[in-house]
């Protein structure tokens, strides 16, 4: 494995930070806000760019910033599944930044600047984490994320905001301090280092019990990765705005968790060590209940936000289910599912939001016949549920189609099955709405009778949303760039 | 060879000790502890250590004394135990 | 030249009487006079730090007088950190309570001064000096000296809290005589190396052993190890803020500095941890102190009085950490002063300045104080993410050398103490935040330009708390090398 | 008997020293009355010096000062043996000891007459009381 | 709580006791703390100093570090005193005696003062000391005690005491200088800004000296070094550099024992007490 010092991440992470002052300064001038960010992004998204080729060549970009004990340093270190995960954020951001321009002005929020400081810090947690060398750069950067997220979810500053920003501490936080910093300093007290390394760090110091124990810990102390029991702030946190849930709770926050669970997994633990103990099948079948149960969960909501929360919890699981299958089919379908996963879902959290601005509606059951008033909202909304249920001509059926050759390749039959079953899940959570939507009719009328006036969200709104759901059409057909950045990354 | 002297002194000592955190009366205490502190100065001249038991003399039975009174005449001279 | 060291010392002591003295003539002259003399203090604190890493200990003999006949100062790399620390702290704060002095204690100021220039000469002495008999000269006086001060501070409890120090800690500074009087009885000699070449002879002594155990308690009681810090809350909770800024962060680890030289350098490992094995036991100490200072903090309704609990707590780390009979809990007792001296001097600059402001600590006092005091509370915020243990503050490098040593020894308990207790100053804190987040009285929902006004504390204290704040991430991410160039050839 | 004797002359003032020490620490600990807890205080400090200056004392020697040193220019011819002269270390450290003590003293009752201003009283249970209900 | 106060002090003593086994007989002059380092002191002190008190010695020079860090212990209580109790706020009522009747007039408020002279004389309210033998007896004996705390101060080298002892010979003739009179006598003649300054001044001294030392190029507190400065006999510097340092102890230690009397007795008004 080639590897080049290169000083590019250190600066990819550093921009969305260093443009904080600035947007703090400019606070009552939002225009020049807002273009500060959008300059800040670019830059970011070039950074990352021009990382591509070199890592698509198999070479890995390294910079080791500061010793903090031998074998535990910060450091970063780029290779395929990090550039994967970072040009996803990365790439999201901007559209998100437009996004988060029409909703907080359309609905006229307050402290507008506080927001977007914190949400530019978070993507330079994101970009951090995904660059990370080492278990304990991932773990810093997770939770510089958890924190710097707070207050976007605590937004509102009300009742409801506080309880849901306490339970969305409780759990991220209490997770991240009770078990993966012990299991993260044991690593090291068994290994002496954290570096990670496709072939893994333990030679043999772990029983299996050991080795049982501590992925669990790893695996259950990630909760941003949504795995039931730890899943319940997910939903909680929807009462942030909805860029937020969009870019985090869709795409940045969640899919820190599972990407550094998949890391772990890959990177810390080796495939060939869980495939020995047969650990694979106890977090395939941890994922497996979380997949059918947050489907279910899923149905049964009303508010259409905490339906896609709920749905993305389960989706999670797939990755984390693609990668415990231990074949390399699986780990492919499940790594892509990040990729194809964060746009689907971005686009529907996007629907949701234009949804709401536009209307005011939160509520599945108010929104039949709403299709007609806004085409292209739904259009959209429909090309991302294809692609979370995993249908062509969304780039889902691509990641669905390799976890099923997966299991096949595994010859895990029931998870197979697993698999089906939830798929058919997400039809029917999905379908319902979009139908409803264009052909329901809307019985809403105001006291005089007269139907109420409803049209398109502005552009600022539609743009991003049209954007993504374009993308992720475009990525059915050409996934091949994530492909081989995974094939590199996991060199399978 | 004069450890009876000692022996002596350090039974008063003792006593006086026991008496200035019985008395009842502030007052009382205050000068019992100057007995106290004297006694003590004694002990340590018979040890030979002059300028210790000098300084015991001149602070612990004499200034803290006076400042002990002080005090008590700036509070209570009553205290229940 | 040569006489840094008792440089040190000296010039705050001519300092304060200098200062007493000028105020007779002009009372505005003491202020200046106290701040060089603390100046050219940290100056040369600095110089021996420089001289001690490059050539190794430092001696001074005072008078002239060989060691064991004369009183010396041995200034190895341990102290010469604990001095740098000492009188930068000491110099930052008399920095940043020139208003706190005059709001506090208006027209006793320059007394105030004298008394806190002496308090800082006792404190220097204790870690500079090398003679056992001195060191109890110099406790004695930073512990008259605190009487004092903390009595100047609330005027109802103030006082009794005072006196009630009084009682405790003479008991304190008696033990440790009588321990010296112990060690004297049968070593003849008071100064420390030599105390601990002729002890290393006669360790199966009964007499040896109460002198260990009446010094160790002695320096318990100084220091407010868990059974023995009753006086400790109130004592700092009603100084005067000036005082409990610097008296908090420390008083209790100059003696945590003592009671560490105390086993290293004149009882010696081997007798505590071989002849005696007491390690066991002591280290159980530190964890019931860990829990039961941060179960204690949690019902507090006063911010200063959380905090200081938070220090009882903190004080088990470094014991627990010390006792652990290994290099890495030591390396991280040792971090850990420095450290936790830093954070608790955030946390209490933060105090300060919102006593200056809003003259009260309760926290139902302090809603919507993000709004009013930003970068007061950013600063706060950064402190109390270190005690958590947030990575990359300081706080949270310590914290993984101790679990490292505590994995090492095989204390579990240890470790999950530290563990708990972060998770319980996550939950202290975040109790705090959302006071000082939510209930704000201007609720801003909806009206993007509702302005806060903003009164923030004057700019001297805020340029300090920048400085002490940013310097905990600076600390954190230097930690390895503090440790590979100070603690680890210290302890080799 | 003798030696019992012997032990009883070799050790009394030690067990002493200690018996003094647990009537202040007793008085500080148990006595309600503040004045009471500094005289206790200054017991239990007195008691250490006692301690300290038997460490000090020799049989058969005479108080710590040279006498054949005329006006100083001693040592030179008359030697001096170490055994007749008490051991003078203890005395220098008791006295700092004492001026220590007599300091804390002084603040201490300083601090009652504060105490005594604000609640008219030095009973603890009363100031407890005091600051209940406050 | 006496209970448990009288287990904790059991516990103690049993502790305690048990350490007394080993310890070496009372007296004993073979004990390790007679031979290890005091025999040091004892031999050479006299030639090293000449100072033939060893006490004096060993306290104001091999140790003298420690002596100037008690004198700032005591420097700090005077300062402690002053700073909780002194109260800069006049007493609301005056009595005055009206001499040749012995009438005395009370007034309540600060509005009216009478000039006090030949007919009035002002007088406390808690304590009124008007006994003449006593009066007589002191004023004959007071200037004598200082005489003798000077002559201790001086000689200290010589024979047991010293500067400590000294000054709170001095201090307490001042004390009962206001005992015998009133408080104001003493206010009157030496006044708090005296007081405070040659608080200050005499620890001032002893660490000046020290640091001249230091100056001088030697270490702090070196005596030797100051030789060049003090022509007249450098055998004795050393001896000379105590006698300074042992002055510096015995104006502080005089000054502040005042101050901590003046302050308690009258709770900081420093008008009226014992």
């Amino acid at each position: 494995m080639v590897t080049m010092i290169s000083i590019k991440p250190l600066l990819a992470v550093l921009v969305p930070l260093l443009v904080i002052p600035v947007l703090v300064s400019s606070s009552s001038k939002p225009n020049v806000r807002e273009s500060w960010i959008f300059v800040s992004g670019t830059i970011m998204l070039i950074l990352v760019l021009s990382m591509l080729p070199v890592v698509l060549q198999g070479k890995q970009l390294v910079l080791t910033l500061f010793e903090i004990a031998p074998g535990a340093a910060l450091a970063f270190k780029v290779d395929g599944l990090g550039m994967l995960f970072a040009l996803v954020a990365s790439s999201l951001y901007i559209v998100t930044s437009i996004y988060s321009i029409g909703y907080m002005r359309g609905l006229n929020e307050h402290g507008q600047t506080r927001f977007v400081s914190f949400f530019a810090l978070a993507i330079s947690a994101t970009i951090g984490a995904a660059f990370s060398a080492n278990l304990l750069t991932l773990y810093l950067f997770y939770e510089i994320l958890s924190l710097a997220t707070y207050p976007l979810v605590a937004h509102h500053q009300d009742e409801t905001s506080k309880i849901s920003g306490r339970r969305y501490l409780t759990f991220i936080l209490g997770t991240s301090i009770g078990l993966v910093l012990p299991a993260m300093i044991y690593c090291y007290h068994v290994t002496g280092t954290l570096e990670f390394s496709t072939a893994g760090i333990f030679s043999g110091q772990l029983s299996k019990p050991q080795a049982t124990v501590l992925l669990l810990m790893f695996v259950f102390g990630f909760a941003k990765a949504g795995i039931m029991p730890f899943h319940s702030w997910l939903p909680a946190a929807m009462v942030a705005p909805t860029p937020v849930s969009a870019l985090l709770h869709a795409v940045a926050v969640v899919k820190v968790g599972v990407f550094s669970i998949v890391r772990v997994m890959t990177g810390i633990f080796g495939v060939d060590l869980l495939a020995d103990f047969n650990l694979g099948v106890v977090v395939m079948s941890i994922a497996s209940v979380t997949i059918l149960l947050g489907s279910c969960i899923a149905l049964s909501q009303d508010e259409l936000k905490r339906r896609l929360a709920y749905s993305t919890i389960s989706q999670l699981s797939y990755i984390i289910f693609g990668v415990a299958l231990l074949s390399p089919q699986g780990l492919l379908g499940g790594v892509i599912h990040i990729v194809m996963h964060a746009f689907g879902k971005i686009t529907l959290f996007f629907c949701a939001g234009a949804i709401y601005v536009a209307t005011g509606k939160k509520y599945i059951s108010q929104m039949s016949g709403l299709g007609k008033k806004m085409p292209f909202t739904f259009t959209a909304f429909f090309i991302g549920a294809l692609g979370v249920i995993g249908l062509p001509p969304a780039g889902g059926f691509y990641s669905k189609w390799n976890l099923i050759l997966g299991t096949l390749e595994a010859q895990q039959t029931i998870f197979m099955v697993v698999l089906l079953v939830s798929s058919f899940l997400n039809a029917f959570y999905f379908l319902p709405i979009v139908y409803k939507a264009f052909f329901g009719k809307s019985e809403e009328e105001d006291e005089d009778g007269a139907p109420v006036k409803i049209q398109e969200a502005n552009l600022c709104l539609v743009i991003p949303l049209l954007i993504s759901a374009i993308i992720s059409i475009v990525l059915f057909f050409y996934p091949t760039v994530f492909i081989n950045l995974i094939k590199v990354g996991l060199n399978i | 060879m004069h450890w009876p002297i000692d022996l002596i002194v350090l039974t008063f000592v003792i006593f006086t000790a026991i008496a200035a955190i019985s008395v009842k009366d502030l007052l009382g205490t205050a000068i019992l502890f100057g007995a106290y502190s004297f006694l003590m100065c004694l002990l340590w001249a018979v040890m030979g250590a002059v300028d210790v038991a000098f300084t015991e003399a001149s602070v612990g039975a004499g200034v803290s004394t006076v400042f002990f009174v002080a005090a008590v005449f700036r509070t209570s001279r009553r205290t229940k135990d | 030249m040569d006489n840094y060291p008792a440089l040190i010392v000296i010039a705050p002591l001519l300092g304060a009487f200098f200062a007493g003295l000028a105020a007779w003539i002009e009372k505005r002259l003491s202020y200046p006079i106290a701040l060089a003399a603390l100046g050219l203090s940290l100056f040369s604190a600095v110089n021996v730090l420089i001289q001690v890493i490059a050539t190794g200990t430092i001696q001074y003999r005072m008078a002239g007088w060989a060691p064991p006949m004369g009183i010396e100062y041995r200034i190895d790399l341990l102290n010469a950190m604990v001095l740098v620390l000492v009188s930068g702290i000491a110099f930052l704060n008399l920095i940043a309570s020139y208003k706190n002095v005059i709001q506090e204690t208006s027209d006793r100021a320059e007394s105030f001064y004298v008394i806190y220039l002496l308090f800082v000469v006792g404190l220097l002495g204790v870690v500079a000096t090398g003679d056992l008999f001195n060191l109890y000269v110099l406790i004695e006086i930073t512990s008259l000296t605190s009487y004092t001060l903390i009595a100047l501070g609330d005027r109802d409890r103030g006082p009794l809290a005072a006196l009630n120090y009084v009682f405790i800690g003479v008991i304190g500074a008696s033990f440790y005589l009588l321990g010296v009087g112990y060690i004297y009885i049968k070593t003849g000699s008071l100064n420390m190396m030599d105390v601990a070449n002729i002890l290393s002879g006669i360790q199966g002594s009964t007499t040896v052993l109460v002198a260990f155990f009446l010094c160790i308690i002695g320096i318990w009681i100084k220091m407010a190890l868990f059974p023995l810090h009753v006086w400790l809350p109130n004592g700092y909770t009603y100084a005067p803020v000036a005082f409990s800024r610097v008296v908090a962060p420390l008083m209790t680890k100059v003696m945590v500095y003592v009671m560490i030289r105390l086993m290293i350098s004149v009882f010696g490992f081997d007798y505590i941890f071989t002849e005696l094995n007491l390690g066991k036991a002591v280290v159980w100490m530190g964890t019931i102190a860990v829990l039961a200072g941060s179960i204690m903090a949690l019902s507090q309704k006063n911010l200063k009085k959380m905090l200081t609990y938070i220090i009882v707590a903190e004080i088990g780390y470094m014991v627990g950490g010390a006792w652990l009979a290994n290099e890495l809990g030591m390396t991280g007792a040792i971090l850990h002063i420095v450290n936790d001296a830093l954070m608790t001097f955030a946390l209490f600059l933060a105090v300060g300045n919102i006593v200056y402001k809003i003259k009260s600590v309760d926290l139902p006092n302090l809603k919507g104080l993000f709004g009013k005091m930003p970068w007061t509370m950013a600063g706060f915020v950064l402190a109390a993410f270190s005690i958590i243990g947030v990575p990359p503050t300081c706080g949270f490098f310590s914290k993984w050398y101790l679990v490292l040593g505590a994995f090492e020894a095989g204390a579990y308990h240890f470790a999950a103490a530290l563990i708990i207790s972060s998770l319980i100053c996550a939950v202290l804190f975040f109790k705090v935040f959302e006071i000082c987040f939510f209930e704000s009285e201007s609720k801003g929902h909806g009206d993007p330009h509702s302005t806060v006004i903003i009164e923030e504390a004057p700019i001297s204290m805020l340029v300090v708390s920048g400085l002490v704040s940013i310097s905990l991430i600076v600390a954190g991410l230097y930690s390895g090398t503090i440790v590979n160039t100070i603690i680890l050839p210290f302890l080799r | 008997m003798a030696d019992f004797l012997a032990l009883i002359v070799a050790k009394y003032n030690y067990w002493l020293y200690i018996i003094l020490m647990m009537i202040g620490l007793y008085a500080m600990v148990a006595k309600n009355n503040l004045i009471k807890k500094l005289v206790g205080m200054n017991i239990f400090q007195t008691a250490i010096i006692l301690f300290y200056v038997s460490i000090g004392y020799k049989t058969e020697g005479t108080i710590p000062i040279i006498q054949n040193a005329h006006g100083g220019h001693g040592g030179h011819g008359a030697i001096i043996h170490a055994a007749d002269y008490i051991n003078p270390l203890p005395h220098v450290l008791m006295l700092t000891a004492i001026v220590v003590s007599v300091a804390t003293f002084g603040v201490a009752m300083a601090l009652c007459v504060r105490i005594y201003q604000r609640y008219q009283t030095l009973e603890e249970d009363e100031l407890r009381m005091r600051l209940s209900e406050k | 709580m006496k209970l448990l106060g009288f287990i904790i002090v059991c516990l103690v003593g049993g502790f305690l006791l048990y350490g007394t086994g080993e310890l070496p007989d009372w007296g004993d002059p073979q004990s390790p703390a007679s031979l290890h380092l005091s025999n040091d002191y004892i031999e050479h002190a006299v030639e090293e100093t000449q100072v033939p008190n060893l006490v004096t010695a060993v306290l104001a020079d091999y140790r003298g570090f420690d002596t100037m860090f008690e004198t700032a212990v005591v420097f700090c209580a005077g300062l402690a005193c002053f700073l909780l109790l002194r109260d800069f706020r006049p007493r609301k009522d005056h009595y005055y005696r009206h001499v040749p009747t012995g009438v005395v007039l009370h007034f309540k408020d600060n509005s009216k003062r009478l000039t006090v002279g030949k007919e009035f004389e002002d007088m406390d309210k808690e304590w009124v000391p008007s006994d003449t033998v006593i009066k007589t007896v002191c004023r004959m004996l007071i200037p004598f005690i200082q005489i003798y705390a000077l002559y201790v101060v001086a000689h200290g080298d010589f024979s047991p005491g010293g500067g400590f002892q000294g000054g709170v010979i001095f201090g307490s003739s001042l004390i009962l200088l206001a005992i015998s009179y009133n408080l104001k006598t003493l206010v009157k003649r030496v006044s708090e800004k005296v007081l405070s300054i040659l608080a200050a001044l005499g620890v001032l001294i002893y660490v000046g000296i020290g640091a001249i030392a230091m100056l001088m190029g030697g270490n702090f507190l070196d005596y030797s070094k100051l030789a060049p400065l003090i022509p007249i006999d450098p055998g004795h510097i050393r001896a000379i550099g105590m006698l300074g340092v042992e002055i510096g102890v015995g104006i502080t230690v005089m000054a502040v024992m005042v101050i901590i009397y003046i302050n308690i007795v009258s709770e900081g008004r420093h008008e009226e007490g014992l």
